[in-house]
């Protein structure tokens, strides 16, 4: 049995939708986070998938490149803005950090 | 072609988005050699944003693809980069202004950060590239989720941050998603490509859509559209106030310029226009999908907001409903959907950022933005609270100010013969009508209701820079309501995508 | 095309602008020079009828207006959008600015010139912010004159609409108790009437075809050529139901200003709070607007729409009339009294007008008159008796006629034409009416069914002369003073009209009949 | 007998999608972090199985050694190690699962009936090279944007963690 492009796609599909229950039922700022890597690290193996089965060059593996690059970029911001979080509430559970409402 | 020659002559074309990041990085130096707050950084931000408004007036009616189809310069582009440049300076004067930010520990970061999203904006408004699109929209999006958090001992700054970033990250990712899909069904990053593919290729119902809608949650999400717009409020709430401007303003904005130039570029059938009217692909029907986020961000932007109580919140989901009538236009379709798009920008640009700037100048005054509070203020600042007024009824789109110019103009789109939008325009209108119960909300606080002790409460005086400024908002927001001529010949002129004739 | 000019500036401009100017200066002055306000607000009234009357002496009223160009008179028409439609799309936007006056809105500018003067007379007793009140009150004047003479429909939407929020802030800031209330709500009734109004404005755009230049026109006098509508489009077919909806639409629009049953429950609300100067501009001239709009657009643009809904027209105003009249016998409060009654007359107007006859649209036309003389006088008086009293209770009363013998005289002539006693003006425009009707076979039956109207409106009015006037007078009214000068400076002047127009109506029907006549006939052709 | 690939493709894919469940399901943020460490970890052995060599470095490198590690940094200054539970209510996790089951079976279903563009995969190329002077050519562009989306990173971090 050959690997196809189907198997990449099938384990994208599921590291997205793990991605995306994270970020719903999770309430810790770091654990949402963690889903949204796994997002996109789907997006990634999609990517490549597809460049590959596709025979369509680098274009598919530059975008990935740039994909980490500015995960790297969005995690430090992020890291920031949760250890500033931590330091005026005193947690990093998105629950308890809702000051403002309707 | 050689790549080299390509990439220099690109480079030409390229100084207005060159000078903005070399006005970055000089205000960056500027910072480090000053070290305390000054407005020396923000004349230098200034002052570059005139020199990139200069490169950008030289490009005026040029339409042009540089660095191997990655940006496109046209009219529609250009256009945005005026509204871009126009709204940051403003909004840099804002920031002279706030309280909030005088308070704050920090000192010039704000220049350099407005100037890295406005550079973010201009990529947004002449991305024509897949990765280019998300790498400008991340641009944009990383710098304002600093922005959001920029008093960051402030609590609800900070939480404003954070939601901001969790929200806009998810939704990016979920976009990229959808990019990615895009991508492996076409075998292109280039939308030029990507809309050939789909013009020859009989294309399954089920993926543009699903596609559609992942793509849409990252640009919802910018342009706070609802369903993707439960970051709005209390980013909107919690930010200090220039910022909200800016985001509700500039940001949004780029959400617009990216969303209409994806949508009309990739869903093109051919590139000629008969009669103004764009020829879609047959049997894809991306505009329902439009249609139903408009149309739910119109309605859920107006009821909720009809409930607040802080103005910074109201003008949050107020913003939300602008929106959907900005998704009017696109909805269309057409070269007239699109100039009423562009005009209702330029209408929002400028009430929506008088109507920030009364609120900072009442935050500043009362440390509070709650409408509650403003009791017969306008009592105690006649001049202010005639100004919010007339921000206010333009907003909802009343004759005689550029707002109605706005409207009328997405409705005369709506309901152009064969365009089968009445039922849209009637909605449209209607909203506008359950929207003036809200802004008159502020109105009615501020004139018809007064506080126990309005009339011991001594005048409340401002500077006359401030006035000055508020003027300066006012008159366009009037002027353009009477005589609309110069903004609609502006928006027609401008309606113009590369590639599309 | 006839043109008169003050200063090289068209006369109608003067009339429209003029309150502009004047609200300027007040704004200028400081806040607490409120004498100085006073006056020169007072003065650019007076400046105003001036001008009217200076119109009047060279009013041609031989010409008959309406859909002729050649007719219309003091006309001054410039261009003010013109901007390329979008790409390819035929023709572009062009808008004027087209004033004019005829027979239909002619009568209209006498009377807001009139009323406006004698509003602001009332509104000296006004004690508050007196600065902001008459720069708005002067912008409304400005508004409601505006939207008399524009004749480009874009233009006349504008004014339309930017009467809408002085009016807001009179009543808000200036009005009862419960003026929050019925501020909001007489701006939320009118705004949600006039998107069907911008609705029906663009698509009219839209289907027209300016037989002359081939370009989409909002000119109101081109749009009353059926050959305007090119067959295609929207309402290129007469009778079809595009052109069906849209007359239900504008309709809708005008009906809320009028206001018709069920759009009327804005008015008791806006009257009883609105401050005695507001409601005498309410009653006077705003509702006036509503069906000044339909004979100036419904009617002539959707002629054929118009005799289709005639019946439902004037099952509309038998409608009015009668439910106007018996909630306003049900009123305690003497103000919402007169607002109910000016419900029913306001239906009178609508039943004149549904009977698409010469005699009747002429009673209505002069009913609007009338009924703005009347009703402002009877406002005037409401607010005398509040203003010293503090309740307008009917029941709170009694006897006033022995305590106040001028108040009395004034108010029996007020109510007597308001009943319409042969000899006041009111009497005419209403047998006109009733005679249109009448004469119209369809609504024969309508207009009879209507004319007990005329029977329980009597009963109210008598009934409440009863309750104040006659009868004892309590002992806690012992110290009230009868009517002053300066309540008889706004007062009188309406008086008199009303008994010369009674005596001699002719006086004011030969202004507008020539524009009627040509109005009927261009609808029953 | 399968072939290697397809051995190792199995092998890869269980790594990456086991962790991957662990990340999102357990209740210890630490476990979490060291799952996502070997499920990132099983990504970087696919990326190497589609021949995209250079992408599997980074992963590496950029990913498991930048990322990660801010991750639990982040983790070890907002929480103490010893107390890492998160406090959830077990309500939410429900429509979760539902909302995200239904997902996944859209997903599914798109990504099986779509004819996806295909062709004979390029064997055995090299790919660092071609990445390389695409960077240089036509990716230039987004190559020196990136570079001031790094500064702005850098920026904002570094106005948030000073001291006042």
């Amino acid at each position: 049995m050959e690997i196809t492009l189907y198997h990449y796609l099938t384990v994208g599909a599921i590291l997205f939708s793990l991605g995306l229950y994270a970020m719903i039922s999770r309430k810790n700022a770091i654990m949402i986070l963690m889903g949204i890597e796994l997002i996109l690290n789907a997006c990634n193996l999609n990517f490549i998938a597809f460049s590959k089965y596709g025979g369509l060059g680098v274009d598919g593996q530059l975008i990935s490149i740039f994909v980490i690059l500015l995960a790297v970029a969005e995690a430090a911001i992020a890291l920031a803005i949760v250890l500033n979080i931590y330091n005026n509430f005193n947690t990093a559970n998105i629950d308890e950090v809702d000051s403002m409402k309707d | 072609m050689n790549n080299f020659t390509e990439i220099l002559k690109s480079i030409n074309s390229f100084l207005p988005e060159l000078s903005v990041i070399t006005t970055l990085l000089l205000c960056l130096i500027a910072d480090i050699i000053i070290r305390k707050k000054s407005p020396i950084v923000t004349i230098i931000a200034i002052a570059g944003l005139l020199v990139s408004a200069y490169f950008v007036y030289m490009q005026s009616a040029v339409q042009e693809s540089l660095f191997s189809g990655m940006l496109v310069i046209d009219p529609f582009a250009v256009f945005f980069k005026y509204l871009f440049i126009l709204s940051s300076i403003i909004i840099l004067i804002f920031f002279e202004f706030s309280n909030e930010i005088k308070e704050s520990t920090h000192k010039n970061e704000y220049s350099y950060l407005i100037l890295s999203l406005v550079l973010g904006a201009f990529l947004m408004a002449s991305s024509v590239n897949l990765l280019m699109m998300y790498l400008s929209l991340e641009l944009a999006s990383l710098t304002s989720y600093i922005l959001a958090g920029y008093s960051k001992s402030e609590k609800k700054s900070s939480e404003s941050s954070m939601k901001y970033l969790i929200y806009g990250a998810a939704s990016s990712g979920i976009m990229l998603y959808g990019m990615s899909l895009l991508y492996g069904f076409t075998g292109s990053l280039d939308i030029y490509e990507i809309s050939r593919y789909l013009a020859t290729n009989p294309t399954p119902n089920a993926f543009i859509y699903l596609t559609m809608i992942m793509i849409a949650a990252g640009l919802g999400y910018k342009t706070s559209s609802v369903p993707f717009h439960f970051w709005t409020p209390d980013v909107y709430e919690g930010s200090p106030t220039p910022v909200t401007a800016f985001l509700a303003v500039t940001s949004s904005a780029a959400g617009f310029s990216l969303i209409t130039r994806l949508f009309l570029t990739t869903f093109l059938g051919s590139t000629q226009i008969v009669d103004g009217a764009f020829s879609i692909i047959a049997g894809i029907h991306w505009q329902e999908i439009i249609i139903v986020i408009s149309v739910a961000s119109m309605i859920v932007g107006n009821f909720v907001a009809i409930w607040q109580k802080s103005l910074k919140r109201l003008l949050g989901y107020s913003s939300i409903a602008q929106g959907g009538y900005m998704l009017a236009g696109l909805v269309v379709a057409d070269t007239i959907g699109l100039t009423a798009m562009l005009i209702y920008l330029s209408a929002y640009l400028f009430m929506n950022l008088g109507a920030f700037f009364v609120t900072i100048l009442i935050v500043n005054k009362l440390g509070t933005d709650d409408i509650e509070q403003m009791k017969g203020l306008g009592y105690r600042l006649p001049f202010v609270g005639v100004a919010m007024a007339v921000f206010m009824l333009a907003l909802s789109g009343i004759p005689a100010t550029v707002g109605f110019i706005g409207k009328f103009y997405l409705v005369t789109a709506l309901m152009k013969p064969g365009a089968g939008y009445l039922w849209f325009a009637i909605v449209l209108m209607l909203n506008s009508v359950v929207s003036l119960f809200f802004y008159l909300k502020v109105v009615k606080s501020m004139f018809l209701e007064r506080a126990d002790n309005t009339d011991e409460l001594p005048g409340i005086k401002f500077s006359v820079q401030s006035y000055i400024i508020l003027i300066l908002l006012l008159i366009p927001t009037i002027f353009f309501g009477l005589y609309f001529g110069p903004i609609v010949k502006l928006a027609e002129s401008s309606a113009v995508l590369f590639g599309i004739r | 095309m006839a043109e008169l000019k003050i200063l090289g500036i068209g006369v109608l401009s003067w009339m429209v602008f003029l309150p502009v100017l004047g609200m300027i200066i007040v704004l200028a002055l400081p806040k607490s020079q409120t004498k100085a306000i006073k006056y020169i607000a007072a003065g650019f009234m007076v400046l105003l009828m001036f001008i009217s009357v200076y119109m009047l002496a060279n009013y041609d009223s031989s010409k008959a207006g309406v859909n002729s160009l050649e007719g219309l008179q003091f006309v001054e028409k410039v261009t003010w959008i013109d901007v390329d439609f979008p790409a390819a799309m035929i023709g572009k936007i062009h808008i004027e600015y087209f004033l004019g006056a005829d027979g239909l809105s002619f009568p209209m500018v006498l009377l807001t010139a009139l009323i406006g003067f004698v509003g602001a007379v009332a509104s000296f007793s006004i004690k508050k912010n007196e600065k902001g009140y008459y720069a708005m009150y002067l912008f409304l004047i400005t508004g409601m004159m505006g939207t008399f003479v524009a004749l480009d429909f874009f233009l006349f939407f504008v004014f339309w609409e930017i009467m809408l929020f002085p009016m807001y802030f009179l009543i808000g800031i200036w009005g009862g108790e419960r003026r929050l209330y019925a501020a909001i709500k007489f701006f939320l009734y009118t705004l949600f009437g006039s998107v069907f109004m911008l609705i029906v404005m663009i698509a009219l755009f839209f289907s027209s075809k300016d037989p002359q230049t081939g370009l989409h026109t909002f000119n109101l006098i081109t749009l009353m050529n059926p050959q305007t509508f090119p067959p295609e489009s929207f309402f290129g077919v007469l009778g079809n139901t595009w052109r069906l909806l849209a007359f239900a639409g504008l309709f809708i629009g005008f009906a809320i200003k009028v206001p018709v049953f069920p759009f009327h429950t804005w008015l008791p609300d806006a009257h009883v709070e609105a401050p005695t100067a507001i409601s005498v501009i309410l009653a006077g001239v705003l509702l006036k607007l509503g069906t000044y709009g339909l004979i100036r657009i419904s009617f002539p643009i959707f002629p054929d729409a118009a005799r289709y809904f005639m019946y439902p027209m004037a099952i509309l105003a038998a409608i009015n009339i009668i439910y106007g009249a018996l909630c306003a016998m049900a009123q305690k409060d003497f103000k919402k009294l007169i607002a109910y009654s000016s419900i029913s007359h306001m239906g009178y107007v609508l039943l004149g007008m549904a009977s698409l006859t010469t005699i009747g649209m002429n009673g209505a036309i002069f009913q609007m008159f009338n009924h703005g003389t009347i009703t402002a006088v009877m406002f005037l008086m409401v607010g005398v008796i509040y203003d010293r009293a503090h309740t307008r209770g009917l029941y709170d009363f009694g006897g006033l006629a022995n305590k106040m013998p001028k108040y009395f005289a004034v108010t029996m002539i007020a109510f007597f034409a308001s009943i319409g006693l042969p000899g006041l003006s009111a009497f005419i425009s209403e047998s006109f009416i009733f005679l249109g009707g009448f004469n119209n076979e369809i609504i024969r039956i309508v207009t009879i069914v209507s004319a007990t109207g005329i029977i329980l409106n009597a009963a109210y009015i008598l009934w409440t002369v009863q309750r104040v006037f006659l009868g004892e007078l309590p002992t806690k009214w012992d110290g009230l003073n009868d009517i002053s000068v300066r309540e008889l400076i706004s007062s009188v002047p309406l008086i008199v009209i009303i008994i010369a127009l009674g005596i001699y109506p002719s006086l004011f029907i030969n202004l507008m009949s020539n524009s009627v006549t040509q109005l009927i006939s261009f609808i029953m052709k | 007998m399968p072939e290697l690939t397809t051995i190792l493709f199995y092998i890869f894919a269980f790594i990456t999608v086991g962790f991957a469940i662990i990340v999102v399901s357990t209740k210890n943020v630490m476990y979490s972090a060291v799952s996502l460490f070997m499920s990132l970890f099983g990504i970087a052995a696919l990326f190497l199985l589609l021949r995209a060599d250079f992408l599997a470095l980074t992963q590496v490198m950029v990913y498991i050694g930048g990322i990660l590690v801010l991750l639990i940094f982040g983790i070890m200054l907002t929480t103490k190690i010893t107390d890492a539970e998160i406090k959830t209510n077990n309500l939410s996790y429900i429509p979760a699962a539902f909302f995200t089951t239904g997902i996944f079976v859209i997903l599914i279903f798109v990504l099986y009936t779509t004819k996806w563009n295909q062709k004979t995969p390029i064997q055995n190329e090299e790919t660092i090279s071609q990445i390389g002077k695409a960077l240089l050519s036509s990716y230039v562009l987004p190559f020196e944007i990136a570079s001031i989306v790094l500064l702005v990173a850098l920026v904002g971090a570094i106005m948030f963690s000073r001291k006042k």
